[in-house]
């Protein structure tokens, strides 16, 4: 246990957050017309190019998995890799 | 800190360690009103004689160590000795300022009303202290553990000490048993030999630190082997006698060790007697409190954190459940705890650190699916630098994620932040191996563990 | 290790540094065949001449502070002083251990030439080294970098000495002048001055390390006054002269320094000279080649990796890039490097860790959504244990990721494992919050900054 009474606190953040019933997700994205998936998928998906708010997930509460993004990264042409 | 007669909060708490005072802070965030009952010092065992002491204890043990070997790294000095008044002061001054700032965060919370005394669970949603009644719309059991003995075995806190009086000690003892190769007991056994004490473990179990993997446990063995820590593991204890100058211990076999202090680190069991829990139609088990996975009791809007549920026992693991049933409280919703994923840490010399699965549990559960990858830190130069020996071990499943990492040396304990970020986010190795770590550092190992899971190796042969 | 005559593979590699060689090792791993050409030893400047030889220096500098100080922790040992030839053999150990593995490594990978000696590039694909030459279908450049000086400013090795000269001193000198306040600079001072080495900085820029955030600058700052290090900053160097006893510099404005040594930490430039990069139409500016995102030169299949590429001059950075050109040619299609995102640590006491942008970088780039927290080590339970002072501070954007994280205090390099992940996964502080750190650990503190900004601080005010 600690403290930090002592610490200088910069640009406070807002305050508490509001009380609300929106699950706090699984390791997902926060509320707030954020994309639910996990942060290495949406690492994947830029570096695929995939736009992800225009994907519907398949995972937990809607999640975005990275089956949707590598499916979604398949169905739109890939930057031409190149060759030896 | 007023203390009202029979007043009414959102919730009543009952026991200001790690679980009871997470919860009342993140409760008071979220405009609950509480109220936190406290009998000994609010922040529990952890942080006045669990977490906090031992580690003041065994960062000195390592300042001693570095000392003793420092003609290695070129620096020439003497080591005079240990001077545990000074190693007491300074330990305790690391509680008191923490003490001090949580007291100040406690008390600063408008809506947190701190009562010192014992309470008791009068009804299912009234606790009693000194003859006063405060009922909560929800209650929070989080009275936390004590340090268990076994049958035959008297504490008398001179020669049978638990971790509460060794943690007072005024002197270096010459020789000490220690009963109990788990986490505890593998603590304090690396502490007195950097004091210079003549340590024996005595564990039951085939392994030290049983919990966690196997390789991992071996690495610690051998580890104290060389440090010249000796243990004796696979049999149980039989009984103790008191010598002229000490104690002997019989272990099962006629084996018998003598020394001069008895640690008795055989685990710690939940603080639930007597407190009106079962009275009160909490469903428990040998002491535990009953939970389901969101920390409800079997009694409606009556929760339990920390020690007294069944699982890991660890100050962080309270800590989160305490936030958990506070959001719960509100309305929030929170996403059940997955307990493999927090992470565990040995703060011994060498350290280990974990989270997720054991290689033996990920192959119960997964099968022939389980592949793993085992980082020597030979090849890791900051490791080198440290001059410390190691590993860090991936368990992943074949084209899935990590599902284990396990790692021992110095200070890995660190390096589980990143780890429980990689379980927890469910990361590919892959994922991983694409960002190259800072060099030199130790996560190096936990990258290049990743890069060669990946199929590509860096500094290793895959 | 043949050495073919007019041989033809898949890549030819100028300089085996840590760009050089990694790309080398990548490539075998993926079948293409590879000739890597160097003229001085496997594993360039940062084995031999650069991050393993200081962070040796810097570790033992370290248990020299921790012997001095002992007596805080309770450990009473008489610090008897340094011995260099002590110090520099546990440095060459660590060095040999590590570049025999490297050879190791390079050695059994089948499909990799290794040539011994100086290449220029005499076309456009084909590097000649001692008369024979190399072809390629593809040409990485990874010849390295050099420690550089200021016109007036003559290196003689002796009084005036780069940091290749300060690896191999014999001795502890009574005084130094660092010139030159980044990162190879503070680290010099740094372990000079846990030496007992009489030390000052003078650094032309505003602040030392100033390619950091602003408040790990000031951080640094105030600690290293602590310490008694001396530096002098917002004026350039105006000239030196030889005295009796070594040096005497003199500062823009008039004030001048003296010292037995001067040690220039000036920055490192590109070692392109005379290579026949120009020559064979390599686009270059002051001396660095060129390079666009995919890390091509303005000569086909010409690709350069490592510090003669602008940007940070790193090791770690060398290895991703040299692994990212290997599978690019592989036809892989890797993803761009995000400079960004790779992670930047100075091993002084306290280190810095950061990654991502800076506080000021973030606003020019994002104004006003930029929010930033400032967690103190104060709170933070094992920072106390190791009476360290220093901050881990976020900046992210409003309800957006996590746009960088800054660190100063001791240990913290290691927790920047944990960071690059959060940055480069692009994590929110919610997502962070949410998986409670190990207790008592320094990851902790990154911990509760990210609990802060999701507005769930734990062990602070919001
Ligand atoms: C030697 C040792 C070292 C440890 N090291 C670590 C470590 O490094 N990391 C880690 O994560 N964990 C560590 N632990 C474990 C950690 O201390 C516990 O997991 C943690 O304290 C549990 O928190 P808790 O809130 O459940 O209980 P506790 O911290 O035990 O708090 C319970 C509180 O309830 C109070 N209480 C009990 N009954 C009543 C009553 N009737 N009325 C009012 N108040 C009451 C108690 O006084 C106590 O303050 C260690 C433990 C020990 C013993
Ligand atoms: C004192 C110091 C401390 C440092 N500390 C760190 C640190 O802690 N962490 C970190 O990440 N970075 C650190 N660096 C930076 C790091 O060393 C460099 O970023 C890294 O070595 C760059 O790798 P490279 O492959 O581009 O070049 P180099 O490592 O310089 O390798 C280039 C190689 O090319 C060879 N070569 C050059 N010309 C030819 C030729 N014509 N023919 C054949 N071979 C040739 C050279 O001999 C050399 O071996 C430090 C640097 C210094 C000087």
């Amino acid at each position: 246990p600690a403290q930090a009474s002592a610490a200088p606190v910069q640009a406070a953040p807002a305050p508490a957050a509001p009380v609300s019933p929106a699950p706090v997700g699984n390791g997902h994205g926060q509320a707030g017309g954020l994309v639910l998936a996990k942060p290495p998928v949406r690492k994947l998906a830029k570096d695929l190019g995939v736009d992800l708010t225009t994907l519907t997930g398949s995972g937990p509460l809607g999640s975005i998995t990275r089956e949707d993004v590598q499916q979604a990264a398949s169905a739109t042409p890939a930057a031409e890799p190149l060759t030896v | 800190m007023s203390e009202p007669n029979e007043a009414t909060f959102d919730i009543v708490i009952l026991g200001g360690g790690s679980g009871g005072y997470a919860a009342a802070l993140r409760a008071a965030q979220l405009d609950l009103s509480v109220a936190l009952i406290e009998k000994g010092k609010l922040g529990g065992t952890c942080l006045h004689n669990g977490c906090i002491p031992t580690k003041a204890l065994l960062h000195a043990a390592e300042i001693a160590d570095q000392t003793r070997e420092s003609e290695q790294f070129g620096v020439k000095a003497e080591l005079v000795g240990i001077d545990m008044a000074a190693v007491n002061s300074y330990k305790d001054g690391v509680i008191s300022r923490l003490y001090k700032g949580l007291q100040g965060l406690v008390g600063s919370a408008k809506n947190i009303t701190f009562v010192a005394g014992a309470g008791k669970l009068v009804g299912q949603n009234v606790v009693e202290v000194d003859g006063k009644r405060y009922t909560g719309r929800n209650v929070i059991l989080a009275s936390g553990s004590y340090a268990k003995s076994l049958p035959g075995l008297e504490i008398d806190g001179e020669r049978i000490i638990t971790s509460d009086h060794a943690l007072t000690l005024d002197r270096v003892p010459a020789s000490v048993i220690v009963l109990g190769g788990g986490v505890i007991g593998v603590e304090f056994a690396s502490v007195w030999k950097s004091f210079g004490v003549d340590v024996t473990i005595v564990e039951a179990l085939p392994r030290l630190v049983a919990a966690e993997d196997e390789e991992s446990s071996k690495a610690l063995e051998r580890a104290f082997r060389k440090r010249k820590i000796n243990f004796k593991v696979g049999k149980p204890f039989e009984k103790v006698e008191k010598t002229d100058n000490g104690v002997k211990l019989t272990i099962s076999g006629g084996d018998t060790v003598e020394a001069e202090l008895l640690l008795v680190a055989v685990g710690r069991g939940p603080n639930t007697a007597n407190l009106g829990y079962e009275e009160q139609g909490v469903k428990m088990d040998r002491g535990y409190v009953l939970t389901d996975e969101r920390l409800r009791t079997s009694v409606p809007n009556v929760y339990a954190v920390g020690d007294i549920v069944p699982g890991l026992q660890l100050a962080h693991r309270g800590f989160q459940q305490g936030i958990f049933v506070a959001e719960e409280i509100a309305g929030q919703n929170p996403a059940v705890i997955d307990e493999a994923g927090i992470p565990r840490v040995t703060y011994s010399d060498p350290e280990l650190a974990s989270v997720g699965l054991t290689e033996a549990k990920a192959k119960e559960q997964y099968g022939d699916k389980v592949k793993t990858y085992n980082y020597n830190l030979g090849g890791n130069g900051k490791s080198q630098i440290l001059k410390t020996a190691g590993f860090v071990k991936l368990v992943r499943l074949e084209d899935g994620p990590v599902v284990g990492v396990h790692m021992v040396g110095a200070r890995v304990g660190e390096l589980v932040g990143e780890a429980q970020l990689i379980y927890n986010w469910e990361a590919y190795p892959a994922e991983v191996a694409q960002l190259v770590h800072a060099h030199p550092t130790q996560t190096e190992a936990l990258g290049e563990a990743h890069l060669a899971l990946a199929g590509k190796p860096l500094h290793s042969h895959a």
